[in-house]
């Protein structure tokens, strides 16, 4: 009764409880808690079961990554966003089509609902050292 | 500093009646003086061309301004690359140079003061950093006060003694040095996207003219006794005819009692652009008989040329309505930069063509001011950097001065207009040595009041230039040895300490940033204080505190203090 | 033609620039005075010789020369740019900026090049075997002008922004091009027999510019106009000449073809031509 | 207790410089007219510090970690430099001199917010205004993917939305407010209008609205947006006293990117012919627009600048950090006052982790936690003054209202001392 | 003085030719139909700058595989006395009889290395299309730089190529066939004409290639520039004082040809001349000229001939 996963459009920006979890520290608990979900709408989440604070895994062409979802009334189906941060980060690319800027807004991805845990800033740091 | 002995050149000092005698100079202590020690480093510069560093008195070379042009440029600048040497800093040239490079090359052609012409209040913090960062030469900084909110304010009310005070205090808080008006009222109106067409035309909601601004501020500037009388791009910039509007403008000014020791009120810029005749660019035609007619019958005045090179530039006024225009007229891209409560500008790259009849028009009105105006005390060498082309072209200009073979080779390859439509071909004048001297260093100084330069007098700053050219063996079909002489001084001293040597920069202490300090009555000072921090708190985005240049943006400020003239 | 062989040797990993691979920079010269033209590499400056082993022979002038490179050159930047004169053949692939700028001869890459491939170009043929980057013919960043002349031929298919800002001269594309395709034109012709992603022709100007479309379009920018249907002459004589002159195939078959044209971008009031051909 | 006011917030780049810090001792203790994340970055400026530099994890002293910087720096074929958008202007002079003297590339974070924007106004130019003047003057403000409450907390308030100014005397009331983006943000609750578009339909909305302007009448939907929609909002644009377009990376970012900003310039030069028009970017950083702004008339260009000839060399694209790390070049980085390996794509990354990273910061971040070299540095517009750049770029002086934490030097004095290093490294080399 | 030739008598004189402006336009449309329909009406009233404002005819055919856009063409030379009074007709002529004929295009047929001078005939000639014509381009740095104007008409699109080249041209070669009668003269005529038609370079500007009037300058009524040849008109062989027309000579028809150069408009005299001594009945052949006064070129039936 609910699907496996679905395909949104994935913004990234920013949000004020970002910029305020940034100052106080990247390694704060309010700095990850800022900008380890991704907004999803009801809707999106009902079809995938997904309730307030699951875990989901975002997945691209360029990579994944699990984050918890939040859900948001005032998103459309088929959009999700996602704020800035070494997590969003996973899932976007390097390329930049000859101007420096990659694409961080309107890319596609698919939500599947995770069990896997949300990593935590060190393992990603420790997943950019392992070059992989 | 060791001292300097200058030793046996052909020294040209109009303001000391020195017309081309071999002799020495000598300077200690950044000065010129009249002995130095027997161990003084010696310059030999005999059967050389000798003067003081040359003073520009209009140039865009720091600010916001500039600053667009280089960022929306690169093309213009992949043309003109400068490496890094173990002297200097890396960077790029042409139309819009980055900073160390105008240092570097106003220095390598002799020039050891420029002044920006244009400083929005605003971007004054901005202005002195860009400043800080040109090397080796002088300068100095003109506030814009033509559209300003409290300029128009007090124009209205009619109240001189506040307008004084009030430009007292922009000049201090801006760290300026003079009065500059750019399209006085149309750069208000434009903030509606208007403009005014003359003189007589009404600034919106403040309901003066541009006749009023101009006058009051005129008086006001005169009365404070500043150094440089008000520096003034008149209206109607770039408009076919506006040449009355350009005659209208200086009879404007007639009546006002110049401050001690002077007879201008009025000091206009790159005339060339405000010198056409016509009624559109299809029909255009010099103006510049008629404008250099009334110069000459009229001591309150004084101009630069703005002179057009045939080049690719990039244009920048203050003037916001002029710039659109010329986006329009031309289609290049387009920036516009409006300034709140006080100013506003423009950038468009150009290119001014051999082809174009207009353009050959204008090349030839920036000549025929310079030839025909009789006094050279009264008319300067710019080319309104970058505007009428990059200052690296003065040479260039110089040897049109100075040989009227040069400018009859080049117009063979022009649009006939030329030949036509201004009186250019009958032309015989060609400028001395001793009148280059004029226009590019004695009489540009004078007119800013920068007592110690542009001479070499005792006492006078140590700036000095050498050139490779003998002027007793020069004639005018040698216009292209003068015209690569003057590019690459053979030494260019900067305070008596040697910049440049053979055309290479050898070494860029940072030169002084002039600023005008105009004390004004304790009282008024109070009220008018009041009145501007009541109007900033309610209008403008940056704090009343905030808004002032901290002393921190001029290590090498030199203040100039000056005593008005108060009624109360 | 004399031709100069060059076999890359071991190349850096960093790119390297070496705009010295010309017909232009090589005739005149003794293979002792090429092998030491300078090439980059970051910040370092090497000799031509350090990374090619260089045979043959050197023509007088440019125009006799052929340089051949028989390698893969994929990390190496500004092959033949600004050359006038002569051919160049690349063996292989191209980095950055290969052909920039030439205004004459030809340079012929039989695999792909990276970005910036006949960026500005201003005259000669420069023919893409394999893919092109980005700004293939474009302007370079804040340039009014991108190509002015000159033939572009890509085999493959292509990045962004190809022939940005062009005013004149051909580009031919046999593959698929990505978006903004002739964006800001003002004259110049582009055909490609691929298919072609949106937003092409965007703030076109005109001025005799168009882009034909032979492999089908993925939309077509609503400040375009459609005005009509119609079997148009020129488009003959251009087709013949890419058939007989340079070679391409592709065109022969739509010599009788019926085309949609549109007109804009009327966003700039421009008057640029979209053509594309009926199925 | 000292209340220090007309402080200048260094931390977006609407510059606000009204706060008014309370300091007792060398602690702050309040910072009224601040936003949340103003607020936040006073504060805790003191929190999560690094105490010491460190060398591959080991704690070292200055000049060690300096020797360490220098070194690894000298002795690069293709460093780069990068950040520079949270620090004040001499700092980033520092850096492009350090660019300079290694024959590197310079590159801030403007290459990944409002670069394109650059890459716009040099194809097309731009009309734009210092902010007071949308204050006095504007009665249409459009926001286009940009969204304040986010990253622009006083926006509204002090410039935008709410003031009241010279000519707008009602204030909000005096003002029609337009949102435009592909979803609903808190800035469409404040607006009249939302306008919703679809993703990536930016660069065709905008291309019609021009042709509208123009005088064409739009008869289909574009990009979601219904015609009449489309036609009206042209309507109103022509008919306003003063318009202003905001725009955020909704624009840069989205597909498009430079392009997009382009056709907006377009537009609002085209209203030019009827109105008064401007438009403006949210930068973001509080002195992104200085990094732009010092780069610029130092070098001529604003970012993406190589040195590797001994010239300044421009190509966004080529020269960008994003894509040069993510091809592997550089062969030492030193980043100043940014966090690259958390804001790139890890593609991009990852490649710092391989390198000598040399990286300036006050706190831990990823970029910290995988650089070679760390340096603690003291918080610019905090513990050190300087210069900054406003979004409009019109710059203010940053205070300094406490003492460096823990007694460090700011960016521009170690900047000095790797500079001074590295000459000296190059001069025997 | 004089030879033979086939048995036909041909006078030892030449053929006065004169200098002209000469331009080559090539016709394409659809058919070969529509190609020959527009070529004619614009070579129509073009016999004799006498009274016409140019000389015109068409000077071949060109095959499909020749022409610039694969169509059936035909090829048309124009004659003026000055490049102004070659333009203005060009003009005019492919304004009012190619640009309104359906389906055709107009090209070049003189390169630019070739000519003396290059028209700008499509400058003038864009402005038809009130602003929506577009310029064309072609070979820009790579190929052969050529420029041409689209211009929208009704049926579709008008394409013109924007300039031709203008050579310093040879007008007035002539001959004169003298026969027997009426019908051997007219068909060894046609023959000559035909074989003209062959000779590249070379129109004949009068019916069918034909002047049957001939004409001298002058006339007994002042108010005429030009009147009958009285010297070769049969009819009043002896009442005329001065007559040429040799006995057993009862028709004559001249064959008028202007040509790019000398050595064409020669080799096409030869051409004709030989065609029409095949032809039975006639007698003598001759040509005209003023004894130098009228032009500079002296082409001698001799050395067209190769006859020594």
């Amino acid at each position: 009764m609910f699907v496996e996963k679905i395909t949104v459009i994935l913004i990234s920006g920013r949000t004020s409880q970002q910029g305020v979890g940034l100052e106080v520290g990247k390694t704060s608990e309010e700095y990850f808690e800022s900008v380890t979900y991704i907004e999803l709408s009801t809707g999106d989440a009902g079809s995938l079961g997904v309730g307030d604070g699951d875990q989901v895994k975002v997945e691209t062409a360029h990579g994944s990554v699990v984050v918890s979802a939040k859900l948001s009334d005032k998103l459309e189906p088929g959009t999700s966003f996602f704020p800035y941060g070494i997590w969003a980060n996973q899932v976007f690319g390097s390329e930049t089509g000859g101007t420096g800027m990659p694409h961080f807004k309107g890319i596609e991805a698919e939500i599947s609902p995770s069990s896997a845990g949300v990593p935590s800033l060190a393992d990603l740091v420790a997943t950019l050292k392992g070059g992989s | 500093m060791e001292d300097l002995k200058i030793k046996g050149g052909y020294v040209y000092d109009p303001l000391n009646g020195v017309d081309g005698d071999a002799m020495d100079v000598l300077i200690s202590g950044g000065k010129v003086v009249e002995k130095v020690g027997r161990d003084a480093k010696v310059i030999d510069a005999k059967g050389k061309l000798v003067m003081a560093g040359g003073v520009d008195l209009h140039s865009h070379i720091a600010g916001s301004k500039i600053n667009i042009g280089r960022l929306m440029r690169p093309e213009d600048h992949r043309k003109d690359v400068v490496p890094r040497t173990r002297v200097t800093r890396a960077g790029v040239g042409y139309s819009c140079p980055s900073t160390f490079v105008a240092g570097y090359r106003y220095a390598q052609m002799g020039y050891t003061a420029v002044m920006e012409a244009a400083m929005p209040p605003l971007g004054a913090r901005h202005v002195h950093e860009e400043l800080n960062d040109t090397p080796i030469i002088d300068k100095s900084a003109f506030t814009l006060f033509g559209n300003n909110h409290f300029t128009l304010k007090y124009v209205k009310e009619g109240d001189l003694e506040k307008l004084k005070a009030f430009i007292s205090w922009l000049l201090r808080a801006t760290r300026g040095y003079a009065v500059k008006i750019v399209n006085p009222g149309g750069v208000e109106n434009w903030k509606w996207g208007k403009n005014v067409g003359g003189l007589d035309d009404l600034v919106y909601n403040y309901e003066v003219s541009p006749r009023q601004i101009v006058t009051m501020l005129a008086q006001a500037n005169e009365e404070l006794g500043l150094p440089h009388t008000i520096h003034l791009h008149c209206n109607n910039l770039g408009v076919p005819g506006n040449y009355e509007t350009t005659i209208d403008t200086m009879e404007a000014v007639k009546g006002i009692r110049p401050a001690d020791g002077r007879k201008a009120t009025v000091h206009v810029v790159h005339c060339q652009f405000n010198s056409l005749d016509g009624d559109n660019w299809m029909n255009v035609k010099s103006g510049a008989s008629k404008v250099a007619k009334y110069v000459n019958a009229n001591e309150h005045v004084t101009l630069d040329l703005g002179q057009a090179i045939f080049t690719d530039t990039t244009t920048m006024t203050g003037d916001g309505p002029w710039q659109f225009r010329l986006w329009n007229i031309t289609g290049n891209k387009w920036v516009n930069s409006d300034v709140e409560m006080e100013a506003g500008a423009g950038v468009v790259p150009y290119t001014f063509k051999k082809d174009n009849p207009a353009n050959a028009i204008q090349w030839g009105i920036g000549l025929e001011l310079a030839l025909l105006i009789e006094d050279p005390w009264r008319v300067y060498m710019t080319t309104d950097h970058p505007n009428g082309g990059p200052f690296t072209f003065y040479p260039t200009v110089i040897s049109w001065l100075m040989s009227r073979q040069a400018r009859t080779d080049l117009m063979r390859e022009m649009n006939k207009s030329v030949l036509r439509r201004t009186t250019l071909p009958n032309i015989y004048r060609e400028y001395t040595f001793g009148e280059i001297a004029t226009v590019t260093r004695a009489a540009t100084a004078k007119a800013l009041g920068l007592k110690d330069k542009g001479h070499l007098g005792i006492g006078a700053d140590g700036d000095v230039s050498v050139y490779h050219l003998d002027p007793t063996a020069w004639r005018p079909s040698m216009y292209r040895d003068l015209e690569k002489s003057l590019a690459r001084a053979a030494y260019t001293v900067k305070g008596g300490e040697i910049v440049v040597k053979d055309g290479v920069v050898t070494a860029t202490p940072l030169g002084s940033t002039f600023w005008v300090d105009s004390k004004i009555p304790e009282k008024l000072e109070a009220e008018v204080m009041k009145e501007i921090e009541a109007d900033f708190d309610k209008y403008y985005t940056v704090g009343f505190r905030n808004y002032p240049v901290e002393d921190a943006y001029l290590p090498t400020g030199v203040r100039m203090e000056t005593k008005g003239r108060w009624a109360r | 033609m004399k031709e100069l062989v060059l076999k890359p040797k071991k190349l850096p990993e960093l790119p390297l620039e070496a705009e010295v691979i010309t017909p232009d920079s090589v005739a005149g010269k003794t293979l002792k005075e090429v092998k030491a033209l300078p090439v980059y590499v970051g910040n370092t400056v090497h000799e031509l010789g350090d990374y090619f082993d260089v045979k043959g022979e050197t023509a007088e002038t440019p125009s006799d020369q052929l340089v051949a490179i028989q390698g893969e050159c994929g990390n190496v930047k500004y092959i033949g740019a600004g050359m006038t004169a002569g051919r160049l053949i690349v063996e292989g692939c191209v980095g950055m900026h290969a052909g920039a700028e030439m205004e004459g001869g030809e340079l012929i890459v039989t695999g792909s090049a990276s970005n910036w491939a006949g960026a500005e170009m201003k005259g000669g043929l420069l023919r893409i075997h394999g893919d092109a980057g980005h700004q293939l013919g474009a302007a370079y960043r804040g340039s009014p002008e991108g190509m002015t002349g000159g033939v572009i031929v890509v085999g493959g298919d292509v990045g962004l922004e190809a022939g940005a800002f062009m005013r004149r001269g051909m580009l031919i594309i046999h593959g698929n091009v990505d978006s903004f395709l002739g964006v800001h034109m003002n004259g110049g012709e582009v055909f490609v027999f691929g298919k072609v992603a949106r937003r092409f022709g965007a703030e076109a100007k005109g001025n005799g510019g168009f882009i034909a479309c032979f492999g089908g379009v993925e939309s077509i920018l609503p400040t375009y106009v459609y005005d009509t249907t119609f079997r148009p002459d020129f488009m003959k004589l251009y087709l013949r000449q890419l058939r007989d002159q340079l070679g391409i195939e592709a065109a022969g078959k739509f010599l009788e073809a019926s085309f949609k044209r549109y007109r804009g971008d009327i966003a700039v009031g421009g008057t640029a031509e979209i053509l594309v051909v009926e199925p | 207790m000292a209340v220090i006011t007309d402080v200048v917030c260094p931390f977006c780049g609407c510059l606000c410089d009204d706060l008014e810090i309370t300091v007792e001792g060398n602690e702050i203790k309040g910072a009224k007219n601040a936003c949340a994340i103003s607020r936040s970055k006073f504060m805790s400026h003191g929190e999560n510090r690094i105490r010491t530099p460190t060398v591959k994890g080991k704690e070292v002293s200055l000049e060690k970690a300096v020797e360490a910087a220098a070194k690894a720096l000298a002795s690069a074929k293709r460093p780069i430099v990068y950040g520079l958008s949270s620090t004040e202007c001499d700092a980033i002079a520092r850096c492009v001199e350090l660019a300079e003297i290694t024959g590197g590339v310079v590159d801030n974070t403007a290459s990944v917010c409002h670069g394109p924007t650059i890459l716009a106004l040099q194809q097309v130019g731009e009309s734009k205004t210092s902010l007071g003047e949308v204050k006095n003057r504007a009665d249409l403000v459009i926001f286009w993917g940009s969204n304040p409450p986010a990253a622009h907390i006083r926006h509204f308030v002090r410039y935008s939305v709410t003031p009241r100014g010279l000519y707008v005397p009602e204030g909000r009331k005096g003002r029609y407010v337009v949102h435009v983006d592909v979803r609903e943000t808190p800035t469409s609750r404040v607006a009249d209008q939302f306008i919703k578009v679809d993703h990536g339909g930016d660069f065709e909305l905008l291309l019609a609205l021009r042709a509208a302007v123009r005088g064409a009448k739009i008869t289909e939907d574009i990009s979601g947006v219904p015609a009449e929609e489309i036609n009206a909002l042209a309507k109103r644009m022509k008919e306003a006293k003063m318009g202003i377009v905001f725009f955020g990376l909704g624009l840069t970012q989205s597909d498009g990117r430079h392009m997009n900003i382009d056709v907006a310039v377009g537009l609002v030069a085209e209203l030019n012919h009827h109105t008064k028009f401007v438009l403006t970017p949210m930068r973001g950083h509080y002195n992104v627009a200085g990094a732009n702004t010092v780069t610029t008339w130092q070098t001529g260009y604003p970012y993406a600048v190589d040195f590797a000839r001994g010239y300044p060399r421009y190509n966004p694209g080529e020269y960008t950090a994003v894509d040069m790390l993510a091809k592997g070049e550089p062969d030492a980085a030193i980043i100043v006052a940014s966090d690259p390996a958390a804001t790139f794509p890890a593609n991009s990354a990852k490649h710092l982790a391989r390198i000598p990273t040399i990286t300036l910061d006050q706190k831990v971040t990823p970029t910290t936690m995988l650089s070679d070299v760390v340096i603690p540095v003291a918080t610019a517009g905090i513990e050190v003054e300087g210069t900054a750049y406003r979004m409009d770029g019109f710059s203010l002086r940053l205070s300094k209202v406490v003492e460096p934490h823990g007694g460090v030097k700011s960016d521009r004095e170690v900047l000095d001392m790797i500079i001074e290093r590295v000459k000296a490294l190059k001069e025997d080399a | 003085m004089s030879f033979t030739l086939n048995g036909v008598g041909i006078e030892d004189t030449f053929a006065e030719g004169f200098g002209m402006w000469g331009a080559r336009i090539i016709i394409t449309a659809k058919n070969r139909k529509w190609a020959n329909i527009a070529a004619r009406e614009m070579t129509g009233f073009a016999t004799s700058v006498i009274a016409c404002d140019c000389e015109a005819g068409i000077e071949r055919q060109v095959p499909p595989e020749e022409t610039p856009d694969g169509r059936p063409g035909v090829s048309v030379m124009v004659f003026g006395f000055s490049k102004t009074r070659l333009a203005t007709p060009m003009l005019n002529r492919i304004g009012q009889c190619v640009l309104t004929c359906p389906t055709t295009a107009i090209y070049n047929g003189i390169p630019e290395e070739e000519a003396d001078d290059m028209l700008d005939v499509g400058a003038s000639l864009r402005f038809f299309g009130d602003g929506y014509q577009v310029k064309m381009r072609m070979g820009d740095g790579w190929g052969e730089r050529q420029r041409f104007w689209r211009i929208p008409v009704m049926e579709g699109e008008f394409l013109a190529e924007a300039k031709f080249g203008a050579v310093r041209a040879v007008a007035g070669g002539n001959f004169l066939i003298m026969g027997e009668n009426e019908d051997a003269t007219l068909e060894a005529s046609e023959r000559a004409v035909e074989a003209i038609l062959e000779v590249p370079g070379v129109i004949t500007p009068f019916p069918g290639g034909l002047c049957r009037s001939g004409s001298k300058v002058g006339s007994t009524y002042a108010f005429l520039k030009a009147s009958t040849n009285t010297p070769f008109c049969p009819a009043i062989k002896h009442t005329s004082p001065d007559s040429q027309v040799p006995p057993g000579c009862n028709s004559v028809l001249e064959v008028v040809l202007n040509g790019l150069d000398e050595p064409s408009v020669m080799k096409a005299m030869a051409a004709g001349i030989r065609a029409a001594t095949e032809v039975e009945g006639i007698k003598w052949i001759t040509a005209v000229n003023f004894a130098g006064k009228l032009g500079k070129f002296q082409m001698g039936l001799k050395d067209a001939l190769g006859v020594e």
